[in-house]
């Protein structure tokens, strides 16, 4: 497994580059990643993520520093300066329905043009999409989305690259980690190979591209 | 009993044993404190868990371990964990028995709007749409007027979070189904009559002969 | 959680039913649940399945019993007696590409209508179906399978339900225990609450109907 | 050397470090005998495994340990497991850097045919579909003949696997690709001229000028 430092590993991101990052209001979001995001101000970003967390917190830093352009996301109710920033035209944000979300995403990592789903029908959310009848029921055609990177936070790693997750940490992490381009994997624990689990593998070592490390 | 109290308490009886239940944040999470006695419920999560449990002693939360509003919960035995697909593949799917989501306008064929006020609050959808387009039964738990004004709607002045009719709304003042598609009163909080609850509502309602009057109704209107 | 005896799940299958069959080749396939629909002669069935694996073995012993009327899979290559009643007219096979019928599968268990593949485009497999263009690029659109039952085969299982399976008879298994109105699951061991670890539970409780006793 | 084996060897040095590859059963299989020294090569099983290793010992098969065809094997350190959806995730999402598949024709613009013989043999296409449209590489490991018949023809007879051209084929006789979309040869095997692989094959052959004669080339042909 390619290991690389933190600092390296964010210079590799160039600005304007599209991002994939997990977590859930902040939970399982690859936080070093995103300070160091900041601190060397990679700007024009198009992040797809859940959420904006809150002010200070996870993709919350990146709203705060300004350096995003584009936003594709479910949820922004608890960070009022991406609202701020939205409503004020600074930033460009779509919101989709989370279950969407998902499947667009999963759709993006397998390989699947998109999915049709109910969710959205007859709201505004169908606006310049196909809608498609199957068996007499409608629904939304969604297009798979990819990224250039995917910012991926494990609970443990192998040496590898076999990732597992923990709890409500899950989230979109795994289904980012097919998603993009490039894979990098910020993780609480780094072990050996064998110690875990075939069957507790959540993320095959082979979508990694970057266990990020300490410094 | 304050009024969120009071429409927690009456979701709370629509609950039984086994069911899979989806709360949102606001009111909805309340119901979580008035499951009735002797059943198992299953609560998810849509952040990925099924099985949460109580908000977890000084010193015993876990970073990881959190509600869809990021606050530290904990987990019961026979807990699961999952990612986000499979958490809206358990809500799209018709696997979710119920949810329980807060209200901002319900219109008197039972569509909710919920997300969003257009140029004031865009708090964005997150899973409202699909738990409502998803779940076997939605209720939602508001209260009966906003500054005044009454949340149950003729038509929905903001945008819809579904297409598909809510089944049930439970306020401090009444409990509203939609059989046949139309609001329709079935019963009225304790200490509340019929003509208060017509009066506070801009919807109009049918008013069936057997509704129940001043609360204390046992039965759920769970549909059949 | 409900548990059932053998004789009493596979008797409330009726005949004629829709039946999503877990397993590949005959691995992670629930073969106590297979002998009982044979003791009991349940005839006229549809099978959704990755394949019939060979005579004698899994779904193999129901198409020697002759039970299967329907077959949707994709691969019949290791049991001759498939292909004969195939080529015989007695049994109708519908030949599905295996990702496809993952995502078909997957689709029916989530709410989704179908989902648009490249798989298959320009070849045998595109007949009758919908070709849909996502950013210039050609997929067909395969829906949604969902069947009467699911019979599911797991590696441990607590009294709730919860399910976990181990390496390659994992498989179809999850999958379909999210794609059928009622769930039947035959497990190597049943074990106390709490004893899988929330992370390591595959198939939430929830999903599961009966878990099935021997005897 | 036998043809099999002659085959498997050559295509064993088209592996790279890190890859994760998908073999099909027959011929394609005895590529992991060969894995060149010093490199580490996931082998995928689309029955839900990275990581498989040899057959087990004699009694120490695990029934729920198999590769695609349902025969026991076993699984190195930092194997992985999961369900299907996800092993034809990877299939279908391009994170397959290369399969190898068995093949029954393949056509002068690198079409494969792999997967029945209408009225004949009709074995499914199991994952062969998904694997050549979905895998980055995808080489055919085939003999160039059956019953005196090139497999390698102008116009496939059979019903295609994919309309996406494969990146090579590797027979006892000739390593052949598709370079701008035209079967070209590449190299022929140890003591095979040219002029027998053109008249072994019935496909139109592109022959360039630097065509490798004779085997012991030790370079791969992975596109850039």
């Amino acid at each position: 497994m390619k290991t690389i430092s933190l600092t390296n590993a964010v210079a590799m991101i160039p600005a304007g580059s599209s991002l994939m990052i997990g977590g859930f209001m902040g939970v399982g979001t690859p936080e070093p990643l995103i300070d160091e995001l900041v601190r060397q101000q990679k700007s024009d970003l198009t992040v797809i993520a859940n959420d904006t967390a809150s002010p200070g917190i996870g993709i919350g830093k990146l709203i705060s520093a300004r350096l995003v352009r584009h936003l594709i996301v479910s949820h922004i109710g608890l960070n009022p300066e991406t609202q701020q920033q939205m409503i004020a035209g600074e930033l460009k944000v779509d919101l989709v329905p989370q279950g969407t979300l998902t499947e667009r995403i999963r759709a993006g990592g397998s390989g699947l043009g998109g999915i049709l789903t109910p969710t959205g029908v007859g709201t505004v959310v169908e606006e310049g999409k196909r809608r498609i009848e199957v068996d007499g029921r409608d629904y939304l055609l969604e297009t798979a989305l990819r990224a250039d990177f995917a910012l991926v936070h494990a609970f443990i790693a192998d040496y590898l690259g076999n990732l597992s997750y923990v709890l409500t940490a899950r989230n979109f992490n795994p289904l980012m980690a097919m998603a993009a381009e490039t894979v990098l994997v910020q993780t609480e624990n780094i072990v050996p190979v064998g110690l875990i689990a075939p069957d507790h593998v959540v993320t095959p070592a082979p979508l990694v591209d970057y266990l990020v490390t300490k410094g | 009993m304050d009024a969120q109290t009071l429409i927690a308490r009456r979701i709370a009886r629509e609950l039984r044993d086994g069911m899979l239940v989806n709360l949102g944040i606001g009111i909805p999470t309340l119901v979580a404190n008035f499951v009735p006695e002797g059943i198992h419920v299953f609560f998810q999560s849509e952040n990925g868990l099924i099985g949460t449990g109580p908000v977890p002693e000084p010193g015993m939360a876990l970073a990881w371990l959190t509600d869809a509003g990021g606050k530290p919960v904990t987990a019961l035995p026979g807990a699961c964990a999952f990612d986000s697909a499979i958490s809206f593949g358990l809500i799209r799917g018709g696997h979710l028995d119920l949810t329980v989501l807060g209200g901002l306008q319900v219109d008197q064929n039972g569509r909710l709007a919920n997300w969003m006020i257009p140029g004031k609050m865009v708090p964005g959808m997150g899973g409202a749409m699909d738990l409502v387009t998803g779940a076997r039964r939605v209720i939602v738990a508001m209260q009966h007027a906003a500054k005044g004004r009454s949340k149950i709607v003729r038509e929905c002045s903001l945008p819809l979070t579904s297409d598909r009719p809510v089944d049930l709304v439970v306020t401090e003042l009444a409990v509203i189904g939609f059989p046949e598609g139309r609001a329709t009163l079935l019963e009225t909080a304790d200490g509340v009559t019929v003509d208060q609850v017509i009066a506070a509502t801009e919807a109009e309602l049918v008013i069936p002969s057997n509704v129940k009057e001043g609360g204390g109704a046992s039965t759920s209107y769970e549909s059949a």
